[in-house]
Parts: C-alpha cells; structure tokens; sequence
C-alpha cells in the first residue's frame, strides 16, 4: 500500500532540498553559485530516478507514478534546470545572487511533480500550495525593486484567491462523491446522473486550476507579474510550472472527471477560444518584450487546452507535444531576452533589439528561429505543436475552434515578425549588447537546435506523449 | 539521385549559411553552385528516367508519425509532374546562381545571399516533390519566408523592409485559405495523402460541408491559396513590390519557383479540381482577368523590372485559365516554357541595370543598344519568346493556352479566349516598348552613367545565352510530350483528366484562324509599339495627355493599393479615430497592411480590461467563474 | 470518532430544530461570498484582503469538517487539518510580501497597486 | 446525529449562562449600590503609578510581525502533533517515524531562521 519507493524522485529530491538548505546556510559566504549547482544537480538526479521509475500508485492511493506524469516530470525538470541556468549570471548582476533562490526553486519544482503525480485532491492540494508558495516568493525575489513587490503582492493575492476557489470546489466534490481519491472519484461519478453539486464544485477546481495555466479570463495576473518579475523569473513561471498546471488539469479531468467530459468540455472550450484570441490582439500594442511574452504564453496556452477540448486521444497527445515544444521554446527566447543587457543594464523593451542582426547575427538567428517557431512557420518546430491540436480539433469536429485557433495564429504571427523586423532591420539605437555569458549561449544553442531540428525526428517526442497519453486514458 | 535533386541545395544552403564566415565569399558562392549544378544533373536523370522511361515512384525519407488516425510521412513522390518542376527548377536555379555570381560580387553579405538562394530553391523542391498536403504546406510556407528573406535581403532599404513584410503578409492571407482548404481535405478524406485523396475522390463527389458539395469548398479555398502564392488578382499586390529584391531574386521568384507554385498546387490536384466545376470557373475568370488587367498595367509602368513583373503576373493568368478549362496540360507547359524566357528577360534586365549603374527607369535609359549587344539580342530574344511570335518557346505554350480556351466551349471559356487575346497584344505592345525604351533612341542618361555602360562580365552571360537557347527550343521539343500526340504516355497518370474532358483534344482541331490569332495580334503589338515609340516618339505623350484618366488609371495599377488603403487601412483608422479619438500610427510599424491596424484597434481594447487593479482581476475571475457555472446548470444541457 | 448513527442523508429533517448539512453550507457559502466580495470590494487595505483569504479558507474548511461528518468519513477532517497548516505558512509568506512591499512604496492601499498594467 | 452532538454540549451552554449571569449580576451590583465620586484623577490611565509616555496607540514594531509569523508557523505543528500522540499506539514505527521526518523538516527551517538571524531582537 505505502510503495514509498515509488516516489524516490520527489523525496530524493526533498530531501537534498533540506540539505542544500542548510549547506546553502551555515556558511559565513554567500554561496548563490555553488548551491545552484547542487540544485541543478539535484534536478538532473531526481530526472534520471523519474526516468527509471516503476509504476504504480504509492501512499495509500494518494500518489501514482504512471508514464503520463514521467512525460510530464522530465519537462518539468529540464525546464526547472535550464531555467536554473538562466538565472545564473543575471542574479549575480542584479544583486540577487542569493541561495534562497535555487533553493526555492527546488521545492517548487518538487511541488510541480508532487501536483502530476497527485492521485488525491488532497496531495494535489499540497503539490500546488507548494508550488504556489515558491513562486509567490520568487515573484517578488528583487525585494527592493517596487515593480518586483507588486508583482509578487498580486500573484499572491490572486493566487491565495484561486486556490481558495479551488479548494472550496474540492471539498464539494468531496462532500457530493463522497471521496477525494481520484480512481474511488472516477467510480462514483461514473453514472448518468450526477448531482449540481459536483458540477458546480468541478467548475470551482477548474477555476482554480485554469489560473495556474493563466486561461482567460483567469489570466488576469499573468501580464503584470511578468513585466514586474526578475526576468529569470519571468521565465521559470512561463516554463515548468504551465507545464505542471496543464498535466495536472489533464489528470483531473480525463481521470476522476473522464465522465463528467460532455460538462467541462464546454469551459475549456470557452477558455481556449478565450485565451487564444487575447493573447493574439493584445500583444500587438506591446512594448514591454516581457509583458509580451505574457500574453504570448496566455495565446499558447489557448492552443494547447484546444487538445484538451476535444477531449479525446489525439487531442490529449497534441496537448503534451504542444507544451513539449512550447516550453523549449520559451526558455530559448528568454534566454535571448535575459542576455540584453548594454552597459550593464538590463533591457526590456522591444525597440532594444533593434540592430541584433547586426551586432550579434548569432543570437539574432536564434531568436529569429524561435520567433519564427512560435508564429507556427513550418518548418520549425512550433508549426508542429499547432498542427497536432489542430488536426485533432478538426477531427474531432470542432469547426469553430480550430477556424479561431488558424486566424489568431495569423494575427500573432504579426507581432511574432515585428520582433524579427525590429532585430534585423531598425538600427541599433547605441551600440551592441555586452558579451552574455556561456550558460546563456548554451541553452540558446541547444533550445534553438532543438526547434530547428525537431522536424527531423518528430517521431520519438510524438511517440513518448502517445505513451503517456495512453496510460492516462488507462 | 532522387534524394540529390532535392538536398543538395540544403546542403549549399547550410555550407553557405553557417560556415559562409570561414569559407570565405568566393568559396561560398562556388560552393552553392557547385551544389545547385549537382542537383540539376540529378534533376535532369530523374526527367529522363521518370518522364521519358516512365518510371514514377515514391522515395520515402521520414515517416513523421504514424499513430491515430493521422499519418504524416516525408516521402519525395516523383511522377512526371514534378519531375518536369524538379528538373526546371534546378536547372533555372543552377543558371540564376551562376549569374548571381557576377551579379552579386560586390556585395557586402555575398555567402547570406547565396545560402538564401539555395534555401529558397530547395524550399520550393519540397514543395513539389510532396506526397502529401502537410508536405505541400511545408514547402509552400518555406517558400515564403525564403522569399521574405531574399526581399528584404537589402535590408538597409526601408522600402525593401515594407516590401518584404508586404510580401510575407499577403502570403499570409493566402496561406490562411490554403490551411483552411488543408482542413477541409482532411476532414472530407481523412487522409492527407495524395494516394489516398486521389483515391477517395470518387467516394467524396456526394460529401457536403454547410450545404455545399466539400470537393467545391475545398477547390476554391484552395485556389485561393493558391491566389496568394501566384499573384492572382485580390492578392497579387505584392508581387511587383517583391522587385526591391536583388535581380537574381526577382528571376528567381518570377520565373522558377514561387509564383509557379500555385499553378503546380492546381494541376497536382487535378483529380480533385476534376469534380469541382465552379470552382475551376472561378479560377478561369480570375486568371482571365488577371492576364488583361496585368498587361494592361504592363503598359505604363517605367521600371523596368516592374514591367517584367507585371508581365510575369499575366502570364500567371493565362496559366490559371488554362487549367481552369481543365487542361492542366497546357497550364504545365506554358510555365514550363515561361520559366525560360522569364528568366531570360529578368536577368538580361539585371544586366541592364548592370550596365547602367543601378538605374532602373527606362525613361533614362536609351540608345545603348550598340553597347551591350549580347544582352540586347538576348532581351530581343526572350521578348520575342514572351510576345509569342512563331517558333519561340511562348508561340507554342500560348497558343496551346488559347486554343484550349477557345476549346473549351463555354462562356467563361470565351471570356478567358477574348481576354487573353487581348492581353497578348498588349504583351508584344509593351515588350517591345520596353526595348525601345530602353535600348534605342537618344541616350537620356547622363554622359557619367553612359561612359560606364559595358557588357556585363561572362559568368553573367553564361546563363543568359543558355536561356536564350532554352527560349527558342523547348517550345518546338517539348511540345509533342507536353500537350501534343504523346501527352497521354508522358503524363503517365500525373495528371488526371475527367471522363467528361475532351477540351485538349478539341483544342487541336479548333478552327485555322484560331492558332493564328495570338500570332497575328502579337506582330500587331510589335507593329504599333514601333509606331508609337520609333517613329512617331511624341504620339504617346500627346495620348497620356489626352486621355489622362486612363493613364493615370493604368500608371496606378487599377489602384489596387489605394483601393485596399480605401477598403481597409482608412476605416480601420477612422475607427481608431472616433474611438479613442488619438490614431497612433507609429504604433502599426508603417506596415501597409490595413488588417494590422484593426488588429492594433483591437489589441486596444484587449489591453484596456488589464487595469492594474487586483479588485479588477478578482472580479473578473468570479465573473468568468459565475459564467461556467451557469452555463453548465443553465446552459446547453 | 464515535459512531454518528446516519452516514448518508443530507441532514436530518425528523426534528424540529435540526441542524443540518443545508445550513453549514449555507454558513459556508456566505462565508465564501464575504471572503470573496471583501476581495475586490475592498479598496483600502491590503491587509483586509490577507483576511479575506482566511475568510474562504475557513469556509472551505467549514464544509469539509461538515462533510466529513455527515458522511461519517474522517478524510475530511484531515484535509481540514491540511489547509489550517498550509493557510498559516500563506498568511505568512502573504504579510512578508505586504511587509516588502510597504517598504518600498510606502503605502499598502490596494487602490495604488497598479503601476503595472496595460 | 446532530441532536446527539448538541446535546453534549448542553453543559456547556449551561456554564455560559451561569458565568453571564454571575458576571451581570457582580458588575451590574457594583454600578446600583456603590456611590459614585469621579475626578480627573480617578479617570486617568493607571501605569504602574507614572502617567502615559505616549500614545498608546502608535505603531508596532515590525520584528513583532516577523516574530508573530514564525510563532504562527511552528505553532500549527501542534495541530498534527495531537492526532498523532493520541493516535501512536495504532500507527506503529511507520507513524513514528512519519512524526520524526516532519519533525526534522521544520527543524531544518528553525536552524535557517536561526542562521539568517531572525530570532535576533536586535
């Protein structure tokens, strides 16, 4: 029944967590390098258990280990570990190279891959609040940046807020079914006839759960806590923790909530449509590349959920393609936009890439390839994340989405191309960037590889998420 | 070989692109050419083992995924349609790449521009060797940003950045239908396959969407992808634009690939567009109209390259009413032939401009003839090919394409016939208007510009004097294969024509004066070109004087710009303006898009709700909360 | 937990003055609607909010207790148990960010949190 | 169920109204029976004899929040502390052990606020 083994990766990972903690702590020095490297290291152990993982579920019914949440773990973890790796010099130069960071990093990773691997609303509530808990402070990590306070003051707020509402629909659930184990869940919602009062209690976790992923019109924070976060952070928030969010949207609801699909298939269609049309038309006007990049990552989302709206196979496996090939992405053009810094600033508007292309072709081309990526321009690989959600959307019949997801495509892909216009054709307002440093060329290099190349051996990426697909439908 | 002919131009393409710094310009450039000439001698064996011995064949590369209902694979299909493309691409390419070595040497960024050629032209292989739609759309979107590239190569220039965005936008729109059309094919067939689409064509003839037969839906969206790509008329804005590109790239575009593509993406589905009647209306009328109204534009322009360009954009129609008669044949033909002259006239254009120090104006060129005369007996030839005059390449290609219109015995059938008998006076009109402009006369340059003037180097008349061979002999070889007594063997199945089509065998037994006609109004427009501008230089002012609507008409493209600024930029602006009272116009980057600045208006708004406020962003959350809420208890239950 | 008697009905009817399930939740849900209006209602203090959100968490935490007697199973409790903990370390990771932010602006009225937007 | 429930706590209830009652009654005496003779000096806030420094309402200092919030924290322990003493003999080692590891994570946060100097007054 206990199968503690089964959750090797995450306690491994608390566990070095604590000690890195106190490593982190009882020297006299600052040791933000060292302790980041421990992290990272941590991280890549916790990967390499999650890889060689049995399966099965452990504690009692409270944990599941299955090929769905190791799919999901990996990408969580290489977007933790890279996202580590971003931080790296830019905290060192906003003088926020404290070892709290890593650390806290590590325990919202863990949080994340307790939330995919959570079998019970109750370890899902825990996995979430640890999660939510990290980031909160991380959100606001520059303590004596205001921009930074506020950010982290309203994704608290907010937060607290949706997990409220998640948990007030968690305990009708409970009260309703009767159970908050998801497979006893499944069983008693599995009849023809269920009470409102499941219905309304799953609106509620939706709600909850579609302010992690930032789907309209639950997004509200996302613009506002990108622009005031450090950049570093900014990325973490727009890597691994969607990631985790959407596995764990996708667990509820194929899983205990699998019958009740004909009822949240309409939210999450109307969340898709939603997301995908603002993040197309609000970006457009923006100046900020990070609030940008917000409302970017609100339009990706709204693809991705349109796999999870269609609510079958195909759309689930495009679902988890698209957030594959979303985070690599993401973290390649963070990278890009944590390595404008001139004269020892840090930049964030759009007009400060002006002249890239020629003070710096090498990092032009790779934020032209992700830019490019993201538009959805064959042949990289953002074109296939698209193509899978919407193939499975046509196939699945749903006319509608799939028309607003190719027209918002086409309108985001302008802004996508301002970008590249800017970089290759304005001039350069005062001179070139400073050098970046060789962390920050390596995950450009190896995400914008990646992206370029993914048409090459699409097979093994498609095939893993079909896997994982196929033992969350069980 | 058949792998070859399509990746050695990657290859070029990434030696070029990535070790262009260390190899140096020189070796870069021979290097890409070295590798485009080997995918040409591949492209040449494939012509003659799948064409002429009549071996078709499927080699297949990657299979992408094959899980669920949906398979997608990489797989070159190499039938005798694009095996013709292969073999004209590569070969056009090859010539362009050499010319483009002379073209381009003094060039700041020479290994970009070549890696960028090669990319463009493998990217447009791709195209045409696809075994399925997903493929096609591959090559069809890389194509466009290859071209988005090459464009805008010079950069520097502010009206080569719009071009470029131009360019890629309107494609955009195009695409938008095309992926549409994709949709609706894969829906109706459940496959993506061309086999398999092929296959279930039958089966679909009775398949409606919203009412209407799916096989017409799918044709016209398709065509209308199709529009974008090949500058039908609606979406054929950018393509004079596309001019602010280096020469070699204009040739490039015009005559090879690119514009091609859509006339490809019809005759490869031909089976489909077999049993959909209206939609092949549709295309007859637009490609009819689109021949006229170019060549009327043609007429007046003084660019020299957008002369060409608009003549390209006419020869494009001719192509699209030839296949919309269903006699995707002849469509083939005319751009196989068209590919060679076109190219012919844009580099010899180049090397005018060569000559003449960048100056594109024909109004100050003139009288250079005696100084340059391989090129003038080069654009001789190639106008000659493009006016249709016997025995040249274009004589046979369009006179095949009248005759099937004429054969087609319909109405919109006539209407293609009348237009395109019109437009090819005004072709030879303009043509040689353009080499009298520019060649003869007194010199209106001034005496600077004249002293440089000088034949261009050889690796530039290489290619040139072989065009002008391709231009007078591929019309009299090819035309037995292509649409004459052994078209059926050669197409070996390629194409497929309809039980119920008869319109290319009709057309070999039209009445005599048929064939004659373009001749005849072809010599006429040489006739009247001589009069106006050899003989009697002061009739054309007087007649722009005279009837100066209508040249100012004509001299503004129909005033297709203004009309979309008219149609979309201003109320878009307006709106701007009566809502929020400031227009930001700065905001839309100059693009002259008018949907971007709707776009713009509407980011507004979306903006406008992201108050800053944590009360706001509550509330909106418990607002959409309520919304899911009642519309699971109230709503569609 | 000694034994309740009934473990399925919504509440007993039989008596006059019963106290059922229905009205716990009742309690409940207006605790939420409070905690929630208080949220976006409240235009001076942030520290009002920092209560609001204890306000839901104690709904929430109200309804599972009642749940959990009603159906006689103890898991409500726990998760009861659960939240209490995990509302004490948010409340205080929730003052520490007001404390940052006070410092830096000085002031912690909601209505000047939105330097941010657009 | 919930009769049975109310009904246990009718002694308290019982106690509630006998303490209001007594408390009414000693208070409500005092104000009836004895004679009242106020003045300025009477009124005044009594301090361990001195008058008030200063306002009595001005602000706390923010170490007693930091101090409030980790008591808060490391107080909540005892909530699964209780269950769990009463619950020991049931649960066996597991249990135990369960306690120990919980334990020793909130001793790793009590030794980092400890480093970071937050128990430190000054």
């Amino acid at each position: 029944m206990l199968n503690w083994t089964l959750a090797l990766p995450e306690i491994v990972l608390g566990v070095s967590g604590l000690f890195i903690l106190l490593g982190g702590v009882i020297p006299k020095k600052e040791s933000f390098f060292p302790v980041s490297m421990a992290v990272i290291g941590a991280l890549i152990l916790a990967a390499v258990l999650v890889l060689g993982q049995g399966e099965g579920t452990a504690f009692l019914g409270q944990y599941v280990a299955d090929n769905f949440s190791r799919f999901a773990k990996v990408l969580i973890l290489l977007g933790a570990a890279l996202g580590l790796l971003l931080a790296l010099d830019f905290n060192e130069k906003a003088g926020l190279g404290r070892f709290e960071y890593p650390v806290l990093m590590l325990f919202a990773t863990l949080g994340m891959m307790v939330m995919v691997s959570a079998n019970d609303l109750m370890s899902l509530y825990i996995g979430l609040e640890l999660l939510s808990l990290s980031l909160y402070v991380i959100a606001a990590f520059d303590r004596d940046n205001p921009r930074s306070a506020e950010a982290g003051l309203k994704y608290f707020v907010l937060g607290a807020l949706a997990s409220g509402l998640l948990l007030y629909g968690a305990s009708l659930v409970y009260g309703f079914a009767g159970t908050t184990n998801f497979d006893r869940l499944a069983d008693a919602l599995s009849g023809d006839d269920v009470g409102t009062g499941v219905v309304v209690g799953l609106v509620f976790v939706l709600a909850g759960l579609a302010f992690k992923v930032s789907a309209v019109p639950f997004h509200m924070w996302t613009p506002d806590v990108y622009e005031g976060a450090p950049t570093p952070v900014t990325a973490f928030f727009a890597t691994a923790p969607k990631v985790a969010a959407i596995a764990l949207l996708m667990h509820v609801l194929i899983g205990p909530f699998g019958d009740l699909s004909a009822q949240w298939m309409q939210v999450i269609w109307v969340c898709s449509a939603g997301s995908m049309i603002l993040g197309a038309f609000a970006a457009i006007g923006q100046r900020n590349i990070k609030r940008l990049m917000a409302y970017s990552s609100i339009g990706h989302v709204g693809y991705a959920l349109m796999g999870l709206a269609v609510a079958n196979d195909t759309g689930y496996r495009g679902v988890l393609v698209y957030m594959a090939i979303y985070v690599v992405m993401n973290l390649g053009t963070f990278a890009v936009l944590i390595a404008m810094r001139r004269r020892g600033r840090a930049l964030e508007q759009v007009e400060d890439l002006a002249g890239l292309g020629k003070t710096d072709p090498a990092m032009a081309l790779w934020m032209a390839v992700f830019m490019f990526s993201m538009a959805g321009i064959p042949p990289l690989a953002g074109f296939f994340g698209k193509l899978y959600v919407f193939l499975a959307a046509v196939q699945g019949g749903f006319w509608t989405l799939a028309v607003i997801g190719i027209v918002t495509s086409v309108i985001a892909s302008y802004y996508y191309l301002r970008i590249v216009k800017v970089m290759y054709f304005d001039a350069a307002p005062d001179g070139a960037l400073d050098a970046r440093p060789a962390s920050l060329t390596v995950v450009m290099a190896s995400t914008g590889l990646l992206t370029l190349l993914f048409f090459l051996f699409p097979a093994a990426l498609i095939g893993a998420a079909q896997v994982a697909v196929a033992s969350l439908a069980g | 070989m058949y792998v070859g002919a399509i990746f050695f131009p990657l290859l070029g393409a990434c030696l070029a692109g990535f070790f262009g710094r260390w190899l140096g310009d020189r070796a870069s450039m021979w290097v890409t050419v070295a590798c485009m000439a080997l995918a040409a001698a591949c492209g040449l064996g494939a012509f003659v083992e799948v064409a002429l011995n009549g071996l078709p064949g499927v080699v297949p590369i990657v299979t992408f995924i094959d899980v669920g209902g949906f398979e997608v694979s990489w797989a070159l299909r190499y039938d005798t349609l694009s095996v013709v493309m292969v073999a004209m691409v590569t070969f056009i390419s090859t010539l362009i790449h050499i010319y483009s070595v002379g073209y381009m040497s003094h060039d700041a960024t020479v290994p970009r521009f070549f890696a960028y050629l090669s990319l463009f032209t493998f990217m447009m292989l791709m195209l045409v060797t696809a075994d399925n739609l997903v493929q096609l759309f591959f090559g069809w979107e890389g194509v466009g940003l290859a071209s988005y590239l090459l464009i805008g190569y010079w950069y520097e220039k502010e009206s080569a950045n719009r071009a470029a965005m131009k360019a890629f936008i309107v494609n955009r729109v195009g695409d938008l239908f095309f992926m549409l059309g994709l949709a609706l094919t894969f829906w109706t067939f459940q496959s993506v396959e061309f086999a398999a689409i092929f296959a279930g064509v039958e089966a679909a003839r009775g398949v409606t969407f919203l009412g209407m037969p799916a096989l017409e839906v799918i044709g016209v969206l398709l065509f209308l992808g199709a529009c974008g790509k090949s500058a039908q008329l609606g979406l054929h804005t950018w393509l004079p634009d596309a001019m602010e590109g280096p020469t070699p790239v204009s040739a490039l575009i015009h005559a090879a690939t690119m514009v091609t593509a859509g006339v490809f993406l019809m005759a490869r589905m031909s089976p489909v567009m077999e049993y959909a009647p209206l939609a092949l209306a549709i295309v007859t009328v637009v490609g009819a109209t689109t021949a006229f109204v170019a060549a009327t534009i043609g007429c007046v322009q003084n660019d020299i390259k957008r002369v060409i360009a608009y003549s390209t954009m006419s020869q494009l129609g001719y192509m699209f009413f030839a296949a919309g008669v269903g006699v995707y044949q002849a469509a083939i033909f005319h751009l196989f032939t068209h590919a060679f002259f076109k190219a012919l006239l844009f580099l010899g254009a180049g090397s005018v401009i060569h000559a003449m120090s960048d100056e594109q104006d024909i109004r100050r060129m003139g009288g250079i003839w005696r100084k340059i005369p391989i090129t003038y007996a080069m654009m001789w030839i190639g106008s000659l090919a493009l006016a249709g005059v016997p025995f040249f390449a274009g004589y046979y290609s369009k006179d095949m394409v009248l005759e099937v219109a004429y054969a087609a015995h319909s109405g919109v059938g006539s209407y293609a016939f009348l237009m395109g008998l019109l437009a090819a006076f005004l072709t030879a009109f303009y043509s040689w208007r353009l080499i009298i402009l520019t060649f003869h006369g007194a010199p209106r340059a001034d005496h600077h510009v004249m002293e440089h003037v000088h034949e261009s180097p050889p690796v530039m008349l290489i290619p040139l004097l072989v065009l002008a061979a391709g231009a007078v002999v591929t019309g009299f070889l090819f035309y037995p294969l292509f649409v004459g007594a052994q078209q059926e063997p050669f197409w070996n199945g390629a194409i497929y024509t309809a039980a119920h089509n008869h319109v290319l065998h009709d057309a070999h037994e039209v009445p005599a004066w048929v064939p004659l006609a373009p001749t005849v109004v072809g010599l006429a427009g040489i006739a009247l070109a001589y009069a106006l501008y050899m003989f009697a230089p002061g009739i054309p002012g007087q007649l722009a004087a005279r009837f100066d609507g209508l040249y100012r008409f004509l001299l503004n493209k129909w005033y297709f710009d203004e009309l979309y600024d008219a149609i979309f930029v201003r109320p878009a602006q307006y709106l701007a303006r009566a809502f929020w009272k400031t227009g930001d116009a700065r905001l839309i980057d100059g693009v002259p898009n008018g949907a971007a600045d709707l776009a713009v208006q509407a980011a507004r708004g979306a903006v406008r709700i992201q108050t800053g406020r944590v009360a706001n962003y509550a509330f909106a959350m418990i607002i959409g909360l309520v919304l899911f809420v009642s519309l699971l208890l109230y709503g569609a239950r | 937990m000694p034994a309740m008697g009934m473990t399925t009905a919504m509440g007993d009817t039989t008596e006059m003055m019963a106290v059922g399930l229905g009205h716990y939740l009742t309690v409940s849900a207006i605790l939420l609607t409070l905690g929630v209006l208080g949220i976006f209602l409240n235009r001076k203090n942030v520290i009002v909010i920092l209560m609001s959100v204890e306000l839901i968490l104690l709904s929430v935490t109200l309804n599972l207790v009642a749940f959990s007697a009603t159906l006689g199973d103890l898991t409500g409790q726990v998760f009861a148990m659960l939240i209490l903990t995990v509302a004490a370390a948010e409340a205080a990771i929730g003052l520490a960010i007001v404390v940052i932010y006070f410092r830096n602006r000085g002031t912690i009225e909601v209505e000047e949190i939105s330097t941010l937007k657009g | 169920m919930t009769q049975q429930m109310l009904a246990e706590y009718f002694p308290i209830l019982v106690f509630l109204g006998i303490a209001a009652a007594i408390a009414s009654a000693m208070v409500g005496g005092a104000m009836l029976v004895a004679r009242q003779k106020p003045n300025p000096e009477k009124l005044s806030a009594y301090e361990c004899g001195f008058e008030p420094f200063d306002d009595t309402r001005r602000r706390f200092d923010v170490r007693f929040y930091l101090v409030a919030i980790l008591f808060i924290i490391f107080d909540l322990e005892v909530a699964f502390l209780f269950p769990w003493a009463v619950a020991l003999g049931e649960i066996g080692w597991f249990g135990f052990l369960s306690m120990m590891g919980f334990l020793g994570v909130l001793t790793v946060g009590f030794v980092y606020e400890w480093r970071k100097g937050a128990l430190d007054w000054e």
